[in-house]
């Protein structure tokens, strides 16, 4: 088994930190991970993206060009990564940040509100922990559970407060998600 | 100037590139009274700048100017090798506290030993902008940085360097002053420093150098605004602004 | 210990410390400054030194003074900044003290860029600095790797008084990995013979390395060379993958050798009978693991982060007698596995002929408006 | 006294640093949240009358984002900070 | 112009103004100093730039600077002080300007002597400044020799906007030999495209080694190879002697080559089909020459003032097809015709084998009791 | 001192190796009374010295401590390193003036702002001597020497560093002089300023520096008594002598 | 007062640079042109009476060639420069 | 045609020059030549030496082990180049400063008491050209002609006035070298 995944968007939208929970829970449940940011003169600004990599076995390129699995959470994250997603893989996009639909065909653009989702739960921020949650229906060799326990050993100690509302992230966007399966013609 | 009423707009010397530095850092101020005093002396299409690395390191992509980018620290040391070959040229570093105080210390001190005719204009932020705000050789005492996680310890992280209070005392040095850029008063001073410092390199009055009590809100981690507060109620106590060096024939001089 | 998520240029950092480090002197350069401020956090912690040095120079010749006191002391830089260090680490040589640097590369020549690069091979290797001098250089491949070898570094540092040097790439240094921290090892300082640290109750010690005279020079480089023999004999790391059957041999170090894997396999998928060998220690260079490998291998395939350095290395193991290919990404560009997939297909398909300078066909491919993976006719713009 | 002046704010490159709101001594500049430049800040504006062209916001504005104008009594040459 | 005798050194600074030389910055260091004391008076007596930087540091990055204004420059300077330039030095490529730079080569490594030396090929031809980088190296094994390459040096890096180094060893610096000088070059101010001294009636320009974004670097990387691989098909220049028919060929660079002229001699007198080939491009380096001399050729011998570096090289162009052995002398030992002589003479006799590192037997040689050239039992000493 | 009537005797901290310096060059001075002071501390079996490259390469030879041996300039980071794990030990760089103000400037003062607890030895010598008599940044102007064969034109070739008066601006520098080598009583004075060093150091006050003018018979071509007086006449006034910097502390310091 | 002094000049190091001569108060020192030291050098030696063992010559020797004695009057502990 | 010659003495002796004016008189002549000098720490005092190879063709080794034709001015050098000298090979030994006699008897020792001569010629210094015009007598290639040639287009014209004196020192040496010579049992 071996799953690449990208999360990206802009600066301050978690998407380095959704990565390592991810990361983090893969590593729990016995998986090897990579977790790469992209790095260098932007870093001070604009866009971010990071890449996990999960596998069972040592993994090679911790780089991939067209994962089988992103996420996009704002519009030019959707661009480059629409256009780059593998034949047939799943992009999870934040609706609530697009404007537009999917132009193709031949990939699963599963659309989340996840700046709503995360509002209504009552914190903004976790709108990246709505976009994992969301990955997850992709993503079968992560469960839900994992990543709470991720969450709970890795949170800094000081955020362990926000953890119901980071469980409830996960779940609503998995949950909505789910949902837009529903509606993909299989 | 084709709009009569006009009082104030972008200098000449600059070019239309947005320059890439953070929201209301003062390098933009440095290098717009640089781009300024060129205008005013009219040597924008005779000049070379140096570029050093630093935040700096793009400042070639702002001035209508040539422009060379040095190694670490080298930029006095380039600027020697331009100002000797073409001595009729107005030739300027810029430089951060990390790049002219740390690594680059050898060469600003014998570029300013041998008088060479170079000005220099030197940025204070008391740390390192560009790599992410570690320790400079000019951070306060007790500061916090990234690589003084618990504030700069004197006892074992050195005191700072007054820059401009050292090199004063080396006979090469023409034009010696340290200027803030916190306020417009201090901006207004700044700019005419900057002037005096370019006049004394074109009479071939020897080194000359601006030292620029500069922001960086970013690393400081400060809003803009605070910052500016911060150069005035911290920085300017422990690098006291005034003219450290001004020698005779530079004193006669009237811009 | 269990695996802990570790971020490359940190657990470079911590495995230091728990093999010992007593003091490191460095300067910060992007991308391995968080080494610095790591290690500026937790040295002062433990009571152990930290300077961040005024440059490379200065910290080099730090880690050169503490060095001939016997303690475990490393720096790290990346390109720029270890190319300053080059008269330092030629005396370090010279003078026989053990010391550690790492090199996490960018993006080059000159001021370059901060992203991943394998452009100082040769430096690291052949030895940027002046004379003749032997260094081990370890090129690790993940964040475990760089752990092992970073505790490996200071043993072998001192088994064999030589500078050792651990080379890898941002990509490294910023990646996030599953990975086992050592214990910490408490620090016993040895009684080397030689060190220099205060004359009491012992002759006093002079450590050097001027040999004004020129034979005793001479034998200063002979018996450096000769410990290198050892060195070559007892210290050569490196693995193999897919190799038991394979025909095609791709060779890589640190990440280009990890995205090759990915690679190898996609091919070995589609049946093509290739394996992948990575240099661990790229000094001492596994030439004679290759020379064997040569028995079996219809072409190499070498792929690097550079113009093709390793590449000279590779040849002189193979000595002509199968093709040696070559497939590079530089500046700061990490290949993809598609990329080397198509290499290794290319190659598995296509006749070719054992040339000199496997370079030339690479860069006719490169510079090619057709073929090449640049974006459109890049590659002829200045 | 009183001299009537205005102020344009480049979008280019004004960052919404407010380091001009705070300098202006007649507190007529405030960053217009309606508005997003193409690098994503709130441009600087003056938000109402009162602006006497002093300048001072352009001698501070670290990005000489700011061109200033003012009412003509006479023709002015253009100073410079 | 008649031949005069000329001390290497002065010749080297002579034939430098002659050249066109408009500026020197430089820093003392034996065996070249008198290159830096000649031109403190030539060249202010004309008018020229000479400064004495602080450091070699300084100098080569005032060399940078000059560079950048299109005119004709250069530093010089011996082994650490070299050392001290491979930033500058890689800087100085990346930004693609015209510089010239002369090794008078020292024992090293560090402090090491001032003797005749040549350890530091690798560092020149390798490149020991950090990315790639390709940079022209000569090496002069007489005064004329000196004097011409120097000329050509200006030349190559202006036609290439590429480093040219000259790599020498103290005994031509410090030889006296008949040589005729070039006459006084004219100095015209060439308008370069590129050089930035200043904007007057034209577009402003930039000069800077750095490409922020990879694939931008990448294309630089790949432009500078592009115009090496036109370097290595216009510029490879040797020597051959007694290449006719030659069966055991010689190979040495500067002055392990002249000497090996002496001892070729010697063994032709003998009766034995020996040739010497000396490259004066050691990069680029006459690998095609040496392919084909491969086919003619029972056996190499290279013989250096190091512990086998251009060996390497040699290595790569013989790719195996016949033993090549070495012979050095290192640390600031030159040899004597006659220990070279010997390895002829055992070549010749004893049957050898192509070994992958011939060095293991030359340093078995070196240190053994009897066969070593060394005083008795200084082999295995500390 | 098994004599009774002994006066005076060569000091213990002295090995029996001649030294290779010239005829009457003072730094075999400035070698003996080191090795006093480390006599009169009793520090000699914890003490380890760091040789320069100049003509004091081979200091090494002569102490009877641990020695380490510099590249070129850079022996106060060498020291640095040393000190830093060995705080304990006493530890003393040994520089001329092309050593210390020319290659080395940038690491002898990052070890003053740092205010590193070490002593350094400074030989003003005005020339490099090791290398056969270029000019340093301490030659007069006017000068000659090989590298500036029509004299030191300060013009093109800069003006002379005064090295303790730079050094004296910094915060880290505890104790910072200058002494004479040229007559019986400086060299006495330059013998307690050095114990002053050492004592400086010892007691963790800080950075410590004794600049000694001293001669070069060979390469100023004079023999060893003129080139005393050379030193009276003309250095002295060039290099006035006195205490640049002594720190409270220090001030109390009785010997 | 005129203590009574002597000196020993040693061999191995005195490299005859006439800096003891210059300097000795009583002029009672000169290079002895009879003798070469091993290095080849004249040394020097006192050539008269006078020498109270002041010690000068042996402050000023760059060599540290020479050893000073005086006559016991009282038992002294040595004095250094 | 080749020669090596090596000249060795104490530092003040004029070696170096000695071997200079060799080394025009053979490029005057037209032949190849090559002047090395020992160098090192040694150079500010004691000995020193040079080596100069005259040839008819290119020359290689500018450096000799054992030279056919050498001069000792001081004992050190005759210890050491009596030792290196090729066998049959001639050393001009400076009488005046050595001692002993030869030890070897497959070489020619020519004793010529270089500083006596110099000193009746009335210039001390000249001790050196004594020697080289000695050697003139194993050096058939080069004539006393051409070595007063040298000296005249060479030496720096602040020392023309010593032109005369020099040729004497030549004269003198050749000559009592001649003498020695005629004394050999050939
Ligand atoms: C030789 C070398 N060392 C280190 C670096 C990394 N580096 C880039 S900028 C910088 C410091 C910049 O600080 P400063 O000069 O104060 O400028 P600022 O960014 O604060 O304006 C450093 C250490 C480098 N590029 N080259
Ligand atoms: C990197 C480097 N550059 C240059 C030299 C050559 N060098 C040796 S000593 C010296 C100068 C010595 O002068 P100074 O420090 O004044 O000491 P002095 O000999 O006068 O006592 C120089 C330039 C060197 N060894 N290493
Ligand atoms: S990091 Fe600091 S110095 Fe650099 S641009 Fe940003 S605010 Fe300015
Ligand atoms: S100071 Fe300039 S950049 Fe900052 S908000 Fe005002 S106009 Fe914009
Ligand atoms: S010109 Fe003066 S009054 Fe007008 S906005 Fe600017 S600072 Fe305010
Ligand atoms: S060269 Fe000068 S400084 Fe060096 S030992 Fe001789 S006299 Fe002293
Ligand atoms: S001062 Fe010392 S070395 Fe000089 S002559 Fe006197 S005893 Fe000899
Ligand atoms: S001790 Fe005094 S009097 Fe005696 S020789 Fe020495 S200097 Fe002269
Ligand atoms: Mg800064
Ligand atoms: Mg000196």
């Amino acid at each position: 088994m071996q799953k690449e995944i990208i999360i990206a968007g802009f600066g301050g939208q978690g998407v380095l930190f959704a990565g390592q929970v991810l990361a983090y829970a893969a590593m729990d449940t016995g998986k090897d991970v990579t977790w790469i940011p992209s790095y260098g003169p932007e870093m001070r600004g604009g866009t971010a993206n990071c890449t996990v990599v999960i596998a069972d076995r040592e993994i090679g390129s911790p780089l991939v060009k067209n994962p089988p699995l992103a996420i996009a959470l704002n519009l030019p994250s959707f661009d480059k990564y629409e256009e780059a997603l593998a034949p047939a893989g799943t992009l999870i996009v934040n609706q609530s940040m697009v404007d537009r639909q999917a132009r193709r065909a031949d990939i699963h653009a599963i659309f989340v509100p996840c700046n709503e989702i995360a509002e209504e739960i009552g914190d903004k921020k976790l709108m990246n922990m709505v976009a994992v949650g969301a990955m997850l229906t992709a993503l079968p060799e992560i469960k839900i559970e994992d990543l709470e326990k991720a969450l709970e050993a890795h949170l800094p100690t000081r955020h362990k407060h926000l953890l119901p509302k980071n469980y409830e992230a996960l779940k609503r966007g998995y949950a909505h998600a789910q949902k837009e399966w529903d509606k993909v013609p299989v | 100037m084709t709009t009569p009423n006009l009082v104030y707009e972008r200098p000449e010397a600059f070019t239309d590139a947005p320059t890439h530095y953070c929201p209301g850092c003062t390098h933009g101020v440095a290098h717009r009274l640089v781009a300024e005093v060129l205008d005013e002396m009219k040597v924008t299409d005779r000049t070379i700048g140096v570029a050093p690395v630093g935040c700096a390191v793009f400042a070639y992509n702002y001035f209508d100017t040539d422009f060379v980018e040095a190694p670490h620290g080298r930029a006095p040391a380039m600027a020697t090798g331009i100002k000797r070959v073409l001595p009729d040229r107005v030739v300027f570093t810029y430089q951060g506290d990390g790049d002219l105080a740390s690594i680059g210390m050898g060469e600003i001190v014998h570029a300013a030993a041998r008088g060479e005719n170079l000005t220099v204009i030197f940025i204070n932020n008391a740390n390192y902008g560009m790599t992410g705000g570690q320790m400079a050789p000019t951070t306060l005492p007790g500061m916090k940085t990234t690589s003084s996680p618990n504030g700069r310890d004197v006892e074992t992280q050195g005191y700072p360097i007054k820059v401009s209070e050292m090199l004063s005392t080396l006979d090469g040095v023409g034009y010696c002053v340290r200027r803030s850029l916190h306020d417009p008063k201090n901006i207004r001073l700044a700019k005419k420093a900057i002037r005096m410092a370019f006049e004394t390199q074109v009479r071939g009055l020897g080194f000359s150098m601006v030292e620029l009590l500069s922001t960086c809100p970013t690393n400081w981690g400060m809003t803009p605004v605070n910052s500016l507060k911060f150069v005035e109620e911290h920085m300017i106590p422990a690098y006291p602004l005034g003219d450290y060096k001004v020698s005779d024939a530079i004193k006669q001089i009237k811009i | 210990m269990p695996k802990e998520l570790w971020k490359g240029n940190e657990a470079i950092a911590e495995a230091a410390v728990r093999a010992g480090l007593e003091a490191y002197f460095g300067y910060p350069i992007t991308p391995q400054t968080e080494i610095l401020e790591y290690l500026s956090r937790r040295l002062p912690e433990l009571g152990r030194a930290f300077v961040q040095a005024e440059s490379e120079l200065g910290a080099i010749n730090m880690v050169y003074g503490a060095a001939c006191t016997g303690v475990r002391v490393m720096s790290s830089s990346s390109s720029p900044g270890v190319s300053l260090m080059m008269e330092g680490l030629s005396y370090i040589a010279g003078t026989e003290v053990p010391a550690v640097l790492v090199n996490v590369m960018r993006g080059g020549p000159g001021l370059g860029n901060i992203a991943p690069a394998q452009g100082d091979y040769y430096q690291a290797v052949r030895g940027g600095g002046h004379g003749d001098y032997p260094r081990i250089v370890l090129a690790p491949a993940s964040v475990q790797e760089a752990i092992d070898l970073m505790v490996l570094s200071f043993d072998l540092a001192e088994k064999y008084r030589m500078i050792t040097m651990m080379i890898l790439d941002g990509s490294v240094g910023q990646m996030m990995e599953p990975a086992e921290m050592p214990a910490m090892q408490e620090i016993r300082r040895k009684d080397f013979k030689w060190a220099t640290n205060g004359a009491m109750n012992r002759e006093r010690r002079i450590l050097s390395s001027i040999y004004i005279n020129p034979p005793d020079e001479e034998i200063t480089n002979l018996r450096l060379l000769s410990r290198w023999k050892e060195v070559q004999n007892n210290e050569v790391r490196y693995k193999e993958y897919f190799l038991d059957d394979a025909e095609i041999i791709v060779v890589g170090f640190g990440t280009a050798g990890r995205v090759a894997l990915s690679a190898v396999r996609e091919a070995r998928a589609q049946g093509i009978k290739v394996g992948l060998f990575r240099p661990i220690t790229v000094s001492p260079f596994p030439f004679e693991a290759l020379d064997q490998l040569t028995g079996q291998a219809r072409a190499f395939l070498v792929t690097e982060m550079n113009t093709g350095q390793m590449l000279d290395d590779v040849q002189l193991a193979v000595r002509g007698r199968v093709p040696v290919e070559f497939y590079g990404r530089t500046g700061g560009v990490v290949p993809f596995p598609d990329e080397i997939l198509n290499e290794i297909q290319r190659i598995n398909t296509a006749p070719i002929a054992a040339d000199s300078d496997p370079r030339n066909a690479w860069l006719m491919r490169m510079t090619a408006p057709h073929s090449s993976p640049l974006p459109e006719g890049e590659g002829a713009k200045r | 006294m009183a001299v009537k002046g205005w102020i344009e704010v480049s979008d280019t490159y004004c960052k919404g640093c407010e380091i001009c709101i705070s300098a202006c001594p007649q507190a007529v500049i405030e960053l217009n949240m309606a508005q997003l430049t193409p690098k994503g800040y709130h441009p600087a504006h003056t938000f109402k009358d009162g602006c006497t062209g002093c300048a001072i916001c352009a001698v501070v504005c670290p990005d000489a984002a700011i061109t200033v104008y003012r009412e003509i009594t006479k023709v002015n040459t253009p100073v410079t900070a």
